[in-house]
């Protein structure tokens, strides 16, 4: 089913990632939303952090959070954002 | 359980298994590991110093192999159910089949890394080569590292060192595995569909 | 016994302010040292209340809850108070607020361009300094001289193959990187002539403590007489002995002598000598320029200055006879 | 206070169960976690009296201008190994050797969580501190400052940044699989009614760097990795004509190291929470605010790394930015500051050495900290950055801070650990002529930056007014040496031979002095139940009507021994062979291609080491492999895998440059 669910996921990334001249932006949301959604399918439930204890979620989540958050101000940076 | 038994016992006193917070804290570690070579992917993806840059990916190509190493993690899935049902021919089965499918990848992997040095890019080329192939390389590592893992796994419960009852490693890899999975559907969409 | 290190850093502070030296950012001339000086001090005046404060409450909790003989009674167990707990935070809060609105402030004020600074490239090379007046068309090493009328706004940068450096007059205002690949500016002004001295502060490897540099700042008069002097050809008799062994010995290789067949460049370019000889010091600011030390420099450079010509970072031993070294050295005083 | 009468210390050890014998193969095969506790401590001590001789080595060198006892190349490679040693072998390993020695006796267990991993983190440390230091013998010492900018790092054709940065890959494998082990332990293994807000503030800390380990170390593995691949494999990550950007290499370098300096001094905060209450007889004052603090402070120590690039040109947003964060950082290190006086207020002070370097601690500190917030203010840092007042700062923090934690630490748990006390006398003497020593040495270098001293480097000019007080900082990193001198005496004399310390030495408030000194093998008799915060000490004292403590009870002096049957881990070798064939890899890889026989060697014996520990089961003695599986399956499962699992993956990336040789490694296992 999970399977199921995600090789369609894939499927309709790839059609997205070829529509021709779509908007930029929709492109990019729309492909990060995918990918978060497949992710948190493989994380919730073929690893079952669904169902596990707080404190290994936590241990998890603060890994992506950080990760996260951390690089977006690196390259925000960079990219000029912060350094006007 | 006994209190004596319960200081090596896997069951904290949380009533977790210990091993898998260990993991789950090694992993949480990982991503900042792969997060960090993803923001240096990011930072580079421009500096192709001249030389070719993702014109070159081939996505459906990609893909395949990308739908190859997701459907891996639903064969851990099944290994890891044949092992709750203690079922230990079927477990290794499925964990054959896991192992055969991240082979797959990995030589899918190879094959792209060749066509890619053949046409130009390569790691001494640009930033964008370095940051490319050092950030999927490391992620091929951590496949193969998987493979071996899952093989080494097949081969211990082969010799009967992998007790139904000590199953648990099984899980483990599996947690391992996945991890790994989804930090290829973050790389495959970053690096290869959003071409940034 | 505690009070002997208070008493020396009491001591070293008076020391420390009374004399003036030219390379202490405590004595700023700049306008810019001037105003990160004044910020410094209002925060060092803040911090300096909770050094004395939370000092003073050690010694004093050391001396007054001591336990003494006899006194078996144990202390009340007090656990914690909320009201202090929240004090204790909204204070110390309230305070680095107050110190972060100037900070801020003066962050953006100092990254300012100012709209009739005098223009100055500066390139970063292992271990010494290069200057370009684009507006003027000068081309010096080590010795930057700027007019006291004017504010100097300098581009940074290095070549692609150099490393990280850092420009740091302390007078005149803070260090400011100097990264290969980007190019970073800084504000300096000197209302006063003088002679002021920095120093590389970004390790940059071997020879790092000695890639110094001088600041001369000039009356404006001064300072175009200066400008008129560099702008003049190399002093150079085409025919005269010095200038052959230039050629024959490949000092030209790597030194520019402006008016010349002597370009420079290379793999491995050093400082443009067509004025060397008005210059005060040599070597990344290191040595006096004398003829003494003019002989030593060509006898043997790594004896004066660690370097690693092998991997193109520096002046190699050329092999110089005395008598070479003499002629040379006469040739090099006369570029003036 | 001297309820407790010392006995039973001077018996002779008993053949006990699950006992190791004194050997050095015990030693190398222990699992125990306090013997490794011992091993991690030693051994950083050791790198102490290094890292101290390369400074001594500095100071001369610094004590008058324009000096020649060393070359710049010399200068460069003794600054650089200095700064390494003391963060990476000195005090990052004193704080897991705390850790290993005390989490469990803290928390009321028997041992950590995986006791072979903990084991192979030892070794990894040590043989990777040999191979750090090996490269003196080997080509020069590492020379490019303890973080390694790039393009420089990059750049020098010399293999002695190659030793630096595996060896500091390796640091960090050892670190990663510590702090795993350590997170588990805390999370896991608490003694039934240890809530979280029941622990010592020792253990919180230890959790806390734990955390901050888990998240920055993968960060600088990258940046290193980077920083190999440039140097080896011709990638262009840092190169500037290519389009590589060596500002990044300080991003990701930073965005560790600053973390990093909490994990550097948080463990000392933790140790001198534990020893304040004690020696003044009252509870730690607002224990929930202390502990929310250290939390405050690694959380924001992730938002201010580039504090240490204000010069780089950020541009004024970003610097502001982080200008401000790097402010409020003062604010929760503020709340442990007048938590720790509040702690003493009021209190029944005794001096005792532990005591004297606790209040050194907080006064020496507090220097640091404000000279750091002096840093924030960029404007003013772009003057103080690269000079020798962040020498100073860092100085006060790490000696005056982290470093006089530690002996607080030392001189607090030692009767616990040898059952003996230290002298009191020498102890004094250490502390006061550390205290003036340290400040002879660091406080001038406050002056010295400002007056334009820069650091790094091997000379400076005269008349520039640098003279005076550079002679004074040389006289006090020798008196520094001298008050060392006491110190080692009482280590190695007093531990023989001075007064022989009860159970509860110092009339303490946690679980481990509820245990024989030195502990038993298996550390607790009977898991102990938890109550409360400081459990141990509200089984002896009550409060009366006025609030003050009154005895309520008294212990007798626990036995060593116990005739009953508990269970501990069976030694193991595999822990060493992993360690062993990792660092021959690395030494593979530094003499390529000559070495690559080496490295083959050395992934053969690392994996060989990975599969049969991920086979050994735990619990019966070595070499004995047959199938126990004969015990009850009563979830007393053997943790191998999580240990083979995580042990496995924190070498992939040298296994990963090796993977068809440990695909046969596994062949033929
Ligand atoms: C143990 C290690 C440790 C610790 C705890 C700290 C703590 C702090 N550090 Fe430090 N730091 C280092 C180790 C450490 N540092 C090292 C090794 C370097 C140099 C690296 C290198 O370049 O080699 C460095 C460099 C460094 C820099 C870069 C300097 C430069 O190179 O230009 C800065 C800049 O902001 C900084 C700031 C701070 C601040 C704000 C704190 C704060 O956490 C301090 C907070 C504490 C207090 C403020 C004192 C107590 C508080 C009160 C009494 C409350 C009231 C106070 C006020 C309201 C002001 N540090
Ligand atoms: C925890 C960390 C720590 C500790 C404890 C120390 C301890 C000391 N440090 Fe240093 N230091 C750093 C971390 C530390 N340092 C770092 C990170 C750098 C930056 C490096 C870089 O720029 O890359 C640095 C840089 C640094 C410099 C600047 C170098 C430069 O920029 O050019 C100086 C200069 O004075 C210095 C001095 C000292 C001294 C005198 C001590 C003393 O306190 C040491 C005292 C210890 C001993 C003296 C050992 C005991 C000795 C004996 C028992 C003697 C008996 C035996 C014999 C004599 C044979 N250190
Ligand atoms: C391979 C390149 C190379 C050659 C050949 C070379 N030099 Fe140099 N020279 C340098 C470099 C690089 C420096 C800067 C050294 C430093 O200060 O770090 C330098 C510095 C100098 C200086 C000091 C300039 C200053 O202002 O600091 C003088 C004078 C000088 N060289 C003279 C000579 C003479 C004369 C010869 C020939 C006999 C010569 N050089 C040959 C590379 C070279
Ligand atoms: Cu240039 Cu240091
Ligand atoms: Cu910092």
């Amino acid at each position: 089913m999970i399977a199921l669910f995600l090789g369609i996921v894939t499927a309709v990334e790839i059609a997205i990632a070829y529509i021709p001249d779509l908007n930029r932006t929709l492109l990019t949301v729309g492909l990060i939303g995918l990918g978060i959604l497949k992710f948190s399918v493989v994380v919730g439930w073929f690893m079952h952090l669904r169902f596990e204890n707080k404190t290994m979620n936590r241990l998890f989540a603060i890994g992506l959070v950080l990760a996260l958050s951390l690089f977006f101000v690196v390259l925000a940076t960079f990219s000029g954002i912060l350094a006007s | 359980m006994s209190t004596e038994t319960a200081v090596h016992g896997p069951v904290g006193t949380d009533g977790a298994d210990i091993r898998k917070t260990a993991m789950w804290a090694f992993l949480g570690s990982e991503c900042l590991f792969f997060g960090s070579f993803i923001a240096t992917f990011l930072l580079y993806s421009d500096e192709t110093n001249g030389g070719p840059g993702t014109e070159l990916f081939d996505i459906p190509f990609t893909s395949v192999s990308s739908f190859v190493l997701l459907m891996s993690s639903l064969t851990m899935v099944l290994a890891h159910n044949a092992y709750e049902r203690e079922d230990g021919r079927q477990m290794r089965i499925w964990l054959m089949a896991t192992a055969l499918l991240g082979t797959v990848f990995l030589g899918g992997q190879v094959f792209e890394f060749t066509t890619f040095y053949a046409e130009g890019l390569r790691m001494d080329i640009s930033p964008f080569g370095s940051a490319f192939f050092v950030l999927t390389g490391f992620h091929g590592a951590h496949v193969a590292i998987g493979v071996i893992m899952l093989t080494s796994m097949v081969i211990m419960s082969r010799r009967g060192n992998l007790h139904a009852h000590r199953g648990m490693n099984v899980e483990l890899v599996g947690l391992y595995w996945h991890f790994v999975d989804i930090v290829w559907i973050v790389i495959f969409t970053v690096v290869y569909l959003l071409q940034v | 016994m505690r009070l002997i290190p208070l008493a020396l850093l009491i001591l070293l502070v008076a020391s420390a302010c009374s004399d003036n030296l030219p390379r202490s950012t405590l004595n700023p001339v700049g306008e810019n040292a001037e105003t990160i000086d004044n910020l410094f001090r209002l925060t060092l005046a803040i911090a300096a209340v909770f050094f004395v404060g939370v000092n003073a409450a050690v010694l004093y909790v050391a001396i007054r809850y001591r336990a003494r003989k006899g006194d078996d009674r144990e202390p009340k167990q007090i656990h914690g108070n909320d009201t202090l707990e929240i004090t204790w935070t909204v204070i110390p809060a309230l305070i680095l607020a107050a110190i972060a609105v100037p900070t801020v402030q003066t962050v953006f004020e100092l990254a300012e361009e100012p709209a009739d600074a005098l223009q100055v490239e500066v390139i970063g090379h292992q271990w010494w300094w290069e200057y370009r007046y684009p507006e003027l068309g000068v081309v010096t090493a080590n010795e930057m001289w700027i007019p006291t009328d004017q504010p100097v706004f300098l581009s940074m940068t290095t070549d692609d193959e150099d490393v990280i450096h850092s420009f740091w007059i302390p007078n005149l205002n803070g260090k400011r990187d100097v990264v290969p690949g980007r190019v970073n500016t800084l504000t300096i002004s000197a209302p006063e002539p003088g002679v002021y001295l920095g120093q590389c502060a970004e390790f940059c490897g071997l020879s790092h403590a000695r890639m110094r540099m001088t600041v001369h700042a000039a009356e404006p008069a001064d300072f175009d007489a200066w400008v008129t002097d560099q702008l003049a050809p190399g002093n150079v008799d085409e025919d005269s002995e010095g200038w052959g062994l230039f050629l024959d010995k490949g000092c030209s290789a790597c030194h520019a002598i402006g008016g010349t067949e002597a370009a420079g460049g290379g793999l491995n370019p050093g400082p443009d000598l067509t004025h060397v000889g008005s210059r005060t010091t040599f070597a990344g600011g290191s040595y006096q320029l004398t003829t003494e030390n003019l002989k030593a420099w060509l006898r043997n450079p790594s004896e004066l200055k660690a370097m690693e010509p092998d991997a193109n970072r520096g002046m190699p031993n050329l092999g110089l006879t005395e008598d070479e070294i003499d002629t040379l050295v006469a040739f090099l005083q006369d570029l003036k | 206070m001297a309820t407790l009468t010392p006995e039973a210390t001077e018996l002779e050890e008993p053949e006990e169960h699950g006992a190791e014998g004194g050997g050095l193969w015990s030693w190398i095969t222990t699992v125990d976690h306090k013997r490794i506790g011992l091993m991690y401590g030693g051994t950083a001590m050791l790198f102490f009296l290094i890292g101290g001789i390369e400074a001594l080595f500095i100071r001369l060198q610094l004590a008058v201008p324009d000096a020649t006892v060393l070359t710049e190349a010399q200068y460069n490679q003794l600054f650089t190994m200095h700064g390494t040693t003391m963060v990476f072998l000195v005090i990052m390993p004193l704080a897991a050797a705390f850790g290993n020695y005390l989490l469990p006796l803290m928390i009321g267990a028997r041992d950590v969580a995986f006791p072979r991993m903990n084991a192979m983190s030892f070794w990894v440390f040590l043989f990777g501190g040999i191979f750090l230091s090996s490269s003196f013998f080997l080509g020069g010492f590492p020379d490019g400052g303890w973080f390694g900018y790039a393009p420089l790092s990059t750049q020098s054709e010399m293999i002695r940044m190659d030793f630096w940065a595996l060896g500091l890959l390796i640091l960090g494998i050892a670190s990663l699989a510590g702090a795993i082990n350590f997170t588990t332990t805390i999370f896991t293994m608490r003694a039934p009614g240890m809530s979280m807000f029941k622990m010592p503030v020792f253990v919180w800390m230890q959790l806390v760097v734990a955390f901050l380990l888990l998240f920055s170390l993968p960060v600088i593995t990258v940046a290193l990795f980077e920083v190999l691949f440039d140097r080896n494999f011709g990638t262009l990550f840092f190169d500037p004509a290519a389009g590589g950007d060596p500002i990044l290499y300080q991003h990701l370098f930073w965005l560790f190291g600053h973390p990093e300096v909490y994990i550097l001094i948080l463990p000392s905060m933790g140790i001198v929470s534990e020893v304040l209450p004690v020696f003044s007889r009252k509870p730690l004052f607002g224990y929930q605010f202390v502990v929310f603090a250290g939390a405050a402070i690694a959380l924001l120590g992730f938002g201010v790394w580039s504090h240490h690039m204000f010069t780089s040109g950020l541009g004024p947003v970003a610097e502001s930015a982080f200008s401000l964060t790097t402010m409020f950082i003062a604010v929760p290190t503020g709340i442990k500051i007048f938590n720790w006086i509040g702690t003493t207020w009021g209190g029944k002070i005794s001096l005792k050495t532990p005591m004297l370097f606790s209040l050194g601690f907080i006064a020496m500190f507090t220097i640091g900290g404000l000279s750091g917030v002096t840093h924030a203010v960029v404007p003013a840092d772009t003057q103080q950055t690269d000079t020798y007042y962040v020498v100073a700062h860092f100085h006060y923090v790490l000696f005056g801070g982290a470093m006089f934690g530690i002996f607080a630490g030392i001189y607090y748990w030692w009767p616990k650990i040898s059952g003996r006390y230290l002298s009191e006398p020498l102890g004094k003497w250490h502390f006061w002529l550390m205290l003036i020593g340290f400040n002879l040495t660091f406080a001038p270098q406050h002056w010295l930056g400002l007056q334009g001293m820069a650091r790094r480097t091997a000379v400076y000019p005269p008349d520039i007014g640098l003279e005076t007080l550079n002679m004074v900082s040389t006289i006090g990193a020798f008196t520094i040496a001298v008050s060392m001198l006491p110190f080692l005496y009482a280590m190695l004399v007093n531990s023989r031979t001075g007064a022989p310390a009860p159970a509860d030495a110092w009339d303490g408030r946690t679980l481990e002095w509820s245990i024989s000194s030195p502990p038993p093998h298996h550390n607790f008799h009977d898991v102990p139940t938890v109550e409360a915060i400081d459990d141990f000490w509200h089984q002896k004292y009550g409060e009366d009507d006025e609030g003050r403590a009154v005895r309520v009870k008294t212990f007798p002096e626990p036995s060593r021994y116990t005739d009953k049957y508990i269970h501990l881990p069976s030694p193991s070798y595999y822990p060493i062979m992993l360690a062993g064939g990792l660092v021959l890899m690395a030494y593979g890889f530094i003499f390529a291609p000559l070495g690559i026989p080496l490295f083959v060697i050395g992934a053969l014996i690392l994996f060989g080491g990975a599969f049969g520990w991920a086979q050994e089961d735990p619990d019966h003695p070595m070499g004995d492999h047959d199938d126990h599986h004969a015990e009850p399956d009563d979830g007393s499962e053997p943790d191998e895998t999580a240990e083979e699992a995580a042990g496995d993956e924190v070498e992939d990336p040298t296994a990963a440059l090796a993977d068809g040789v440990v695909a046969d490694g596994g062949d033929d296992a």
